[in-house]
């Protein structure tokens, strides 16, 4: 698998292996304190000690992206992982049982898929009231019907392919089956689109953080450093604006590029 | 001969396969007269499809084909676009094994049937409505105005194939290619279908390269029959004495290891190994390693094809068997 | 009189509301016979293999295996039980193996499931079996993908054979193979039914192959059984016209393919 | 099955999704910590005489399933309610928006569609440099969520270089249309760069398909494959996403109109969900998913037409 990886394929693992680092060891990286405001540092430009320049408060905007990378990209890790889960039992339940089981489960999601995920975590954040909990579970449980719909067709092909039956003839047990069957044959397809997810999941987090409904101030966000920068931007100084939202950008073409590939070795492997 | 209708010569089908190209047909020379049947007879990896394929040159993409290849005095492989778009239009025609994926899901029967027609022929479209319909009914679908109206998903294998008959028809080409054109139909749906088509054929002086595995199909509706292996032809005969006196070790394996409802062997003689493609054939005869005549001769090159007795064989110990 | 293994009484299935795919079937199959079920596309052969297995439920009819009726859905000791009476070989060398298994664990798993037999031994069971369908041990570590169709369908009957079923059904086992690897599997099973005695269950639309393997068969129609009898007989002197025009088409030397008279429909039975 | 029955069925799923949906809505803002009491007032304390008549305005005292379906029967005849900060009936807050947020959203989907579409067939068609130029752009779009698009845009168009006014709805259509192009380029670059991907492996796809190969052994040329053979069969998928991110842009607009500072829809449900405005919340959601739902309505019915296997009224 390594060998195919290419020159492409390196420089995403290698980006999203530095933001990996990057994110769990922000307090000993970071060159300053991202919460420790400083008027002389106030939206000013790159400097020695402040590559990236100030915010409007004067803190330092490399390390705020460094501590940053925690709520931005944990958030959506959780929500995919929730969605994926669920998604998953879902949709191999709703294969195997089939009839009713089956409809129950599709009407469900059906009914999900009708609402935006955006706005599903927006009404969870209205009863939660404003913070990442909020946003978690509401996009959890939006994306779980994408999830799961796809991995529900995939189960219903792989569990009607011959293979199944055999296993069932020979007499092993329902949960045998999909454990030692089923789920190993879905897996690829199971993290290929658990991982394109991811790269929404990304970019929804971060525009609720932007609405000022995830991430409160003044903990560090990529998101809320976007909505702050706009601000600075006004007032003639886009550095803020300008890093935090390149930086999501390149994580998700790492995270797209890296669910493509994922993807299609799941085809060659057909 | 001058007066054959197809010739190919030293035919050779490579495609690429990484970096490395994958060898499909092998040296393939064979000539179809004008009206003949030809049957191309071989089991999964003979290069029996891509040889017909390149006729028409429709060889899958980034493949290089070598050789000669002449229809009528005119050497295909040199053809422009223009040129083989006409060659493919008026002269040669090609019907597949599985109707269902080669006729557009979306379109009707009638648009199917007319489009060549309009597009190529120049046929008011009322006409050629009326023609499409005469050519259902000559393939023996009779409500050909319902039929037309309907779409692909709305009939069966059967049927479809014979709207692909029909469709070849329409442009009364000097040769049709039909790759195993009754494989994917129940037996008494294959035995109407050849029947048609070859009633049909014969009617309009079409020639016609068969392919298939069946070598009993074969034989009961090609003049001539060419058995293929690992891309590489094995032996030409005609089909009455091909069934005969088999001159080429896999030819008779072939033909005995088939059951058939006439007999019951005790054990059904066998071919040891399975099909190698042409690729996948080391040095020497490719099907030496599962022949039960093979000796040390066989190690050395390929055998070419030489006349034996009325018929070509390419195997060095032809007259031994 | 031999032992009645498999009865099936007036089987039927009926697909959704209305759709009959089997209706009224009944054969039996005695220890050590191979019985053909005939038929063509659509004709309910494999449904029919598929109520035999437990796989399809039938909506009406009996079927009984080695005395015991089989009702309803059954607990997992019951299915372990019912599969050491009847195996199924299915049509498609692919898709019949979990592509991410390897040979060997294929036959073992069965094995676990049904002998309590120590990890060495299951092994060397596994590889006597592989062994006896002319694999070696060289493919027990091998994935489905690295074998060609010909050595899947071994498999394939090796795992069915190793739980030691007293019934073997073999739906189309024969169909997707080359002539020349159809001809050693069809070779295979007759050595496995001399040595072992089991019983086949053979469906196929193939007559030749069906007189090659069978004794007994049954031709079906649409659902329906046309005839029945000694394959050898039914094949000589059919009796029923599909039987007859089944037969006719099939190509072999001396014969023609025949238009039969266009009819006004222009279509076989079965097609809208 | 015919097509009244055809549609029939789908409506009466539809209106099943909505109910169901709306129920989830409303009963969601009942789970809020303390109850509906503490999320009605908020932040704000209330003297017992306001609490009564609350309690009284929004039938608090009434059992959950009465209290939903008389709002559910008073939001069908299109009373929402009255917003707790505007003092304004809802459903006059919602109309007076619903014009900004509905042309934003049309004005990117006419984006989306020709610059989507277009890429993608032309990528598809094109293979080699151009089409991994097309690839490469795509891939960029497609990861850049809106609000930064958005950001970045209001940074170089109209605060560096000053060719658009950076915030506000504008006066009469041409002037709005002036106004709004900034948000709709943000709002639609993303979704264009989704369903060129989508359009070019679609019509990749179908050019391999077998029918093809006929056209092709028929001596079609290529451009009558493309136009007879492969745009619309290549259609069905593209129909769907074309849908599905035409749905998304009813969510995406919450993000553009506030960076834009229009005022839409969704700058009106982000400031009620921090006013916690509870009536305006639940009206606003509403109206998005029904928008949405209907608009999935509309890509069935596409497909049916498209595709000859899916369309009812001929027997199968």
């Amino acid at each position: 698998m390594k060998a195919r990886l290419g020159p492409l394929g390196l420089a995403t693992v290698l980006l999203l292996g530095v933001l990996a680092v990057v994110t769990a060891c922000a307090p000993l990286l970071a060159p300053q304190d991202p919460n420790q405001p400083d008027l002389f540092n106030a939206l000013a430009g790159s400097s020695g000690t402040h590559p990236l320049g100030g915010d409007a408060l004067g803190r330092d905007v490399l390390s705020r992206l460094m501590f940053g990378a925690r709520t931005t990209l944990l958030g959506p890790l959780f929500t995919i992982v929730l969605s994926t889960a669920a998604g998953t039992v879902l949709a191999v339940t709703a294969a195997w049982a089939g009839g009713r089981v089956d409809a129950v489960i599709s009407r469900l999601l059906d009914v999900l898929f009708a609402i935006p995920g955006i706005v599903f975590a927006l009404v969870t954040v209205a009863v939660l009231g404003p913070g990442m909990t909020g946003v978690v579970a509401g996009l959890a449980v939006a994306y779980t019907p994408y999830v799961a719909r796809v991995v529900r067709s995939a189960a219903l092909r792989e569990r009607n392919l011959p293979y199944i039956a055999a296993a069932w003839v020979q007499g092993r047990s329902a949960v045998a089956i999909c454990s030692r069957h089923l789920l190993p044959n879905l897996r690829p397809i199971i993290v290929a689109q658990s991982v394109s997810a991811l790269g929404f999941a990304i970019i929804d987090v971060a525009a609720i953080s932007f609405l000022g409904l995830g991430v409160q101030p003044p903990t560090a966000d990529w998101g809320l450093m976007v909505k702050n920068g706009l601000d600075s931007a006004v007032r003639g100084q886009p550095m803020e604006a300008v890093s935090a939202g390149v930086l999501i950008a390149l994580v998700v073409v790492a995270v797209n590029l890296l669910g493509d590939r994922l993807g299609r070795q799941e085809g060659d492997l057909r | 001969m001058s007066n054959d209708l197809l010739v190919l010569d030293q035919v050779r089908l490579d495609i690429p396969a990484g970096r490395d190209w994958r060898t499909l047909v092998e040296n393939v020379s064979l000539t179809i007269a004008p009206g003949e049947a030809v049957g191309l007879v071989g089991e999964s990896g003979s290069g029996k499809s891509m040889t017909a394929r390149s006729v028409l040159r429709l060889a899958p993409p980034g493949a290089r084909l070598s050789g000669r290849i002449e229809f009528d005095g005119t050497p295909v492989l040199d053809l422009g676009p223009r040129d083989l778009r006409a060659l493919r239009t008026r002269r040669i025609a090609m019907i597949f094994q599985d109707p269902r994926a080669h006729i557009n899901p979306v379109r009707s029967i009638g648009d199917f049937l007319t489009e060549a027609m309009v597009t190529h022929l120049s046929v008011p479209a009322r006409e050629a409505h009326a023609r499409a319909v005469r050519l259902l009914a000559d393939v023996g679908i009779a409500d050909g105005e319902r039929r037309m109206r309907q779409h692909p998903h709305e009939l069966s294998g059967g049927l479809l194939q014979r709207v692909m008959i029909a469709s070849v028809l329409a442009v009364e080409p000097d040769l049709v290619l039909a790759d195993e054109p009754t494989t994917a139909l129940d037996v008494t749906t294959q035995s109407e279908v050849m029947a048609i088509l070859d009633d049909l054929r014969r009617e309009r002086g079409m020639a016609m390269l068969l392919i298939t595995h069946d070598l009993e199909l074969a034989a009961a509706t090609c003049d001539r029959i060419a058995v293929m292996y690992a891309g590489r032809i094995l032996e030409v005969q005609s089909a009455e004495t091909l069934v005969q006196t088999p001159r080429h070790p896999y030819t008779t394996g072939l033909m005995v290891s088939r059951p058939s409802i006439d007999r019951v062997a005790h054990r059904l003689p066998v071919i040891a190994g399975r099909p190698v493609a042409a690729f996948e054939a080391g040095a020497g005869c490719a099907f030496q390693p599962r022949c039960t005549q093979a000796g040390p001769e066989c190690l050395t090159g390929r055998p070419p094809l030489r006349e034996l007795a009325g018929a070509h064989v390419a195997c060095v110990r032809a007259e031994e068997s | 009189m031999t032992e009645i293994l498999v009865r099936a009484d007036g089987l039927q299935k009926v697909f959704g509301k209305d759709m009959v795919a089997v209706d009224d079937v009944s054969f039996t199959v005695a220890r050590g016979q191979s019985l053909a079920v005939v038929g063509e596309s659509g004709s309910g052969k494999t449904t029919v293999a598929r109520m035999l297995l437990g796989l399809e439920t039938p909506t009406g009819g009996t079927i009984s295996v080695c005395g015991r009726v089989r009702q309803g859905r059954a607990g997992s000791a019951e299915r372990r039980r019912r599969a050491r009476e009847i195996q199924i070989v299915f049509q498609d060398p692919y898709s019949s193996l979990d592509p991410l298994q390897h040979i060997g664990d294929v036959i073992e798993t069965g094995l676990a499931l049904h002998f309590p037999l120590t990890a060495t031994e299951r092994r060397t069971r596994a590889l006597e079996l592989l062994e006896a369908v002319g694999l070696t041990e060289r493919h027990a570590v091998m994935l489905p993908r690295q074998l060609s169709g010909g050595q899947r369908q071994r498999v394939a009957i090796a795992r069915a054979i190793a739980v030691e079923p007293k019934v073997l059904v073999l739906d189309e086992a024969v169909a997707a193979l080359d002539v020349s690897i159809q001809a050693q599997i069809l070779n295979l099973l007759a050595d496995i039914r001399e040595r072992t005695g089991i019983s086949y269950v053979f469906i196929s639309h193939d007559l030749a192959v069906v007189n090659q393997i069978s004794d007994t068969a049954i031709v079906m129609a649409a659902g329906r059984v046309v005839e029945r009898g000694p394959t050898a007989e039914l094949l000589r002197t059919p009796q029923e016209d599909y039987t007859k025009a089944l037969l006719a088409a099939v190509p072999r030397p001396g014969w023609k393919p025949r238009r039969r008279t266009p009819s006004p429909s222009g279509s076989p039975a079965g097609t809208p | 099955m015919s097509w009244p029955l055809f549609l029939a069925r789908r409506l009466a799923a539809l209106v099943a999704v909505l109910l169901v949906a709306s129920f989830l809505v409303y009963g969601l803002l009942y789970l809020v910590p303390g109850g509906p009491m503490a999320f009605l007032l908020g932040n704000r304390s209330g003297s017992p005489e306001q609490i009564a008549a609350i309690r009284h305005e929004y039938r608090l005292d009434d059992p959950f399933l009465i209290r939903y379906f008389g709002w559910l029967g008073d939001a069908l005849r299109g009373d929402f309610g009255q917003s707790l900060v505007y003092r304004q009936d809802v459903s006059d807050l919602m109309s007076t928006r619903l014009a900004t947020t509905g042309l934003l959203v049309l004005y990117a989907t006419v984006i989306i569609v020709v610059a989507g579409v277009g890429l993608g067939v032309l990528g598809a068609l094109r293979r080699g440099t151009v089409d991994a130029v097309i690839s490469l752009v795509n891939s960029i779009f497609l990861a850049t969520p809106t609000f930064v698009v958005g950001v970045l845009l209001v940074i170089v168009f109209a605060l560096g270089l000053g060719w658009f006014p950076v915030f506000g709805p504008g006066a009469g259509l041409p002037d709005r249309l002036y106004h709004l192009t900034l948000p709709a380029i943000a709002l639609s670059l993303g979704s264009a760069a989704f369903l060129a991907r989508i359009t070019r492996a679609s019509v990749g796809e179908e050019l391999r398909r077998e029918h093809v190969e006929t056209a092709r052994s028929r001596g079609f040329s290529q451009s009558h494959i493309v136009r007879r053979h492969v745009l619309r069969n290549a259609s069905i998928p593209v129909v769907t996403v074309t849908g599905l991110t035409v749905a998304g842009l009813i969510a995406g607009s919450v993000v553009v109109e506030n960076i834009f500072a229009l005022d839409g829809l969704g700058s009106l449900l982000v400031r009620a969900i921090l006013q916690r405005d509870f009536a305006v919340v639940q009206g606003v959601v509403l109206v998005l998913v029904t928008a949405f739902v209907l608009i999935n309505l509309a890509v069935d019915v596409c497909y049916s037409l498209i595709d000859p296997r899916l369309s009812p009224g001929e027997a199968t």
